[in-house]
């Protein structure tokens, strides 16, 4: 699949429900080690109110249901994650304007809006330790991809792999932000917890297009 | 999971309809019971919001009353309220005369704070915000913005309160509440974890012989966790990392709050405080104002904290005044 | 034994140490830090006395206070003081008026106070005596008098001390704690046991899962043991209990105290509190006073109980009144 | 020993003393069947206190000494026991009068007294499962040893393996007071707390006489 249009979004929505609904357990593990194992929970209730708020929107512009589904995460999980999560998408969605059809193009200016709004609102820089260590990686991937000509299928495919790559290197930081600051030595040999929560992310997303 | 409750998904929507059952000073907005506010905002006054993760009674919505705080955003256990939730709070406590947000430093609350500023603004409505950061333990001195909120927000909420009472304009409301909170300083101890309802199980493991100084209150990693001494050397070992914050000198004033983290009985923070008044004695220090019992918990937790109060005039009148909410009553002094 | 102590022989000591310390409206005679009084007492009124074992915060010394009682004698953990100590406090808190005993239905207590009384006599102090048998669990209708007093001592207290207040005789005092006493059900429930510092280990086994209704507040044996249920209709278990005693009729008034008894977090008693307002209210039964919160622990122990006190028009006057202790704050209303 | 004197109380209290404080961990652990844990400290408590108190009191009248002795346990000790035992020995030391020395009339008279005062104090009856049912047959053995004219030594030992058998008896008894009566039922076929504290005190009493 070579683009998405606004009639894809809600089984898109769905396919990401799925995805942290299955990983929840794992997420609050990876959570309970250096925060407060909610990051499961709040994932799962986010993308079950987005896919629940986009599932009646398909005759909405795309970046509009996107936006939607982001206040919709705001209020279902208002945690670090789930309230970056939400800007992200708010500010993604904002970014596709009036776009009828996600190509690479738009894929990757979704994603630098979707980093660079969650950058304002949790005021971490990179290498903090923060789920902005993938968000940025991907963004650009994409922008590579972009420049490169490459298919949305293959530049969402590369993307979720150098996410791959990132959120292991989030394994040699020291977190400075949020609950797993407080375990600032014993979070480093640890994968960043909301990093996990991109990668998975994007690894729905690149599936989803290349399915 | 040992509870007295139902559908542990129902766990705070129902502990909010038990306190408005037992409460009609309090009630709440926009058909969600998780926006928490007085039932009769006192016209003209500045308002005084806060808000956080629910687990924590009498913190945070129980500060919500005469001489306190007008509203509270409810979140769920250990979790930060939504930005609509406080927005709603903050439209229906507005007097005209603004919001004074005080919560305590997390990147959730901070982050849904924030939004509901920006929300707010569109509204017209101006707030400022005050970020309680009383924890010793979880950062050292010079990196202060970034140590938790823990008990001594109380202090906070007291001084902001009566202030806001007593009519001080919203800059003078907040310019109080951002003294407390330099003066303030908190350190807590643990020895059991607690169980989120959502999910079943303890929050972290510790030997039935430990005990962690400094924790947080959601079990956030402490200074340093060994075998359970006896109180007076515990309080004592507590106690230096407060008075190396600040020049306590003799005849100064202090209020103290030693709170209980929601399973360790009243009886033994009676006998840590007797510690602190001991050390508090020895360098001729007054305490003025004292408050024991269980003010921000962790659940079930056992354990407790000790916040101090460095007082200068104003605050020590502040402390005095009255305060009358479902969850906190004091007289006058 | 996980506790904030120093030596357990010191446990109460060290305790009533920090009491004092926090509070200056109390103090004790005849040079014993377990005979407790108000520092002031007011001239002319009837004193009121109660005394029993520690461990128990705020039971009993709790409310000693305005509008409550005058003095408490303090005994070891879940043990009696002695007669002598009773005879002190009712020396001191007898202005003449006489000296009114309320306390529990414990064989330990009775006897010391009986003993109490007759040195009283040999002073020449008028003295009566109430003691409160609130606990449905611990016998049968008929058997009254066998019952244990939990809880529900609370309203005894609340209304025999706003009685005095109002300057009532003796015999007026007396009637009216009677008669809160008569008019006053508790059922309570245990999850877990608690420790005595000196003896150091949990004074009983409940398992994991399991529940005690009606467990008495030293881990007396209750009703049933079995697996914890939910919140509601574990509720609904107990309340038939009380249901059965006294005709609560459409209209009538009654007053709920929701008591923690040490380890379970205030959440959890909202949903308690919760359901049992909805049954009253099916019941058209107006829940006209409502305490919730610690009120007569077992010092860790996680459990809860249920008090209803069936209201006259004197009673709901008295409920009312100011309270004003260092445990107990009540604002009139 | 056929007579105990006024310089002998001391002893015989440092003898009491000993007793309670062996049997400590075995009382608690009785009491804590059906009861509160607390007998073991209690008495051991009292019997330190009354010890002390007495060890300076040789010169004084034999029943003074018993009923300071008394007096000092109700202080030390305000239990169900404690306050009990106090009140028998306050009753039993009054018995005495001015009597200079303990033969078998004495030792008869101070153990009915003794009976009697905690009879008053506790309003229980005799087969209530207390203490009495265990002082009542102490009290009786002796007076019957006294009529038939037995020794000091051999009225005491009598008493004591009366008291033995009475206890005994107690295991068929369902408890009507104090905290056992809570436990009813559980009671039956357990030895009472409180009369295993009467036939302690017995037995020491007649090993005593019988040095
Ligand atoms: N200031 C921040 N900016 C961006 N991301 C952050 C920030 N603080 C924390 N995070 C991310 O949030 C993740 C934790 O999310 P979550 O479990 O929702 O936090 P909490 O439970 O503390 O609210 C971290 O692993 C990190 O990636
Ligand atoms: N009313 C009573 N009269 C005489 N003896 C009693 C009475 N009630 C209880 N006892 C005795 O007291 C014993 C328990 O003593 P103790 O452990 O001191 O009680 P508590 O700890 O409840 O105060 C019982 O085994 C019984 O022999
Ligand atoms: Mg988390
Ligand atoms: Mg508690
Ligand atoms: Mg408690
Ligand atoms: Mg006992």
């Amino acid at each position: 699949m070579d683009k998405i249009t606004s009639g894809d979004i809600a089984a898109l929505f769905e396919a990401l429900h799925g995805t942290f609904r299955d990983k929840r357990d794992e997420l609050i593990a990876l959570d309970a080690k250096v925060g407060d194992s909610d990051l499961g929970i709040t994932m799962n209730a986010a993308f079950e109110a987005a896919s629940n708020t986009v599932a009646s929107l398909a005759d909405n512009p795309m970046g509009k249901q996107f936006m939607m589904a982001g206040a919709a995460m705001a209020k279902a999980a208002p945690s670090t994650m789930g309230t970056l999560t939400a800007t992200g998408f708010m500010r993604g969605g904002k970014a596709l304007g009036d776009a009828t059809e996600i190509g690479t193009a738009e894929m990757a200016a979704f994603w630098r809006a979707y980093a660079d709004g969650i950058a304002e609102r949790g005021k971490a820089k990179l290498g903090d330790k923060t789920v902005l260590d993938v968000l940025v990686p991907i963004a650009d991937s994409l922008e590579a991809s972009l420049a490169a000509g490459v298919s949305l299928g293959d530049a969402t495919g590369k993307a979720s792999q150098d996410a791959k790559a990132a959120l292991e290197a989030t394994k040699d930081l020291v977190a400075q932000h949020g609950k797993a600051a407080a375990f600032a030595d014993k979070s480093k040999g640890l994968q960043d917890a909301g990093s996990t929560v991109a990668a998975l992310l994007i690894e729905t997303v690149a599936a989803f297009c290349n399915r | 999971m040992k509870k007295f409750l139902n559908d542990p998904k129902n766990f705070v929507d129902e502990m909010l309809e038990g306190i408005y059952l037992a409460n009609s000073d309090v009630t709440y907005v926009n058909d969600d019971k998780r926006c928490y506010v007085k039932s009769a905002p006192k016209p003209g006054k500045v308002g005084i919001a806060t808000g956080g993760g629910s687990g924590h009674l009498p913190l945070f919505l129980g500060y919500v009353g005469e001489g306190m705080l007008d509203g509270a955003a409810v979140g769920g256990v250990f979790q930060s309220p939504s930005a609509d939730q406080m927005l709603e709070v903050t439209k229906y406590i507005d007097q005209g005369a603004g919001v004074l947000y005080i919560y305590g430093n997390y990147t959730g609350d901070i982050i849904n704070f924030d939004m509901a500023t920006e929300l707010a603004d569109m509204e017209d409505i101006k707030v400022l915000s005050v970020v309680g950061n009383d924890d010793v333990a979880s950062s050292v001195v010079g990196e202060e913005h970034k140590r938790r909120g823990v008990a001594g927000i109380f202090f906070l909420y007291k001084a902001a309160g009566a202030a806001s009472e007593e009519g001080m304009s919203l800059e003078d409301v907040a310019r109080v509440a951002e003294k407390a909170k330099d003066r303030t300083r908190t350190i807590g101890v643990a020895l059991s974890s607690c169980v989120i309802p959502e999910i079943g199980k303890p929050s972290f493991e510790i030997g039935a012989d430990e005990m962690e100084i400094g924790m947080g209150i959601h079990g956030e990693n402490g200074i340093s966790r060994k075998k359970l001494t006896a109180a007076d050397p515990l309080v004592d070992e507590m106690m230096d990392k407060i008075f190396a914050e600040q020049d306590y000198k003799a005849d100064d004033g202090v209020a103290i709050l030693v709170n209980g983290l929601g399973g360790t009985p009243l009886e033994e923070l009676y006998i840590l405080f007797r510690r602190v008044h001991q050390l508090m004695s020895e360098r001729k220090v007054n305490v003025k104002h004292v408050w024991i019992g269980e003010f921000a918990t962790s659940m079930e937790m056992a354990g407790a904290s000790i916040s101090v109060l460095h007082l200068d005039e104003e605050l020590d009148r502040l402390m005095a005044a009255k305060a009358d909410t479902p969850f906190f009553k004091h007289f006058a002094k």
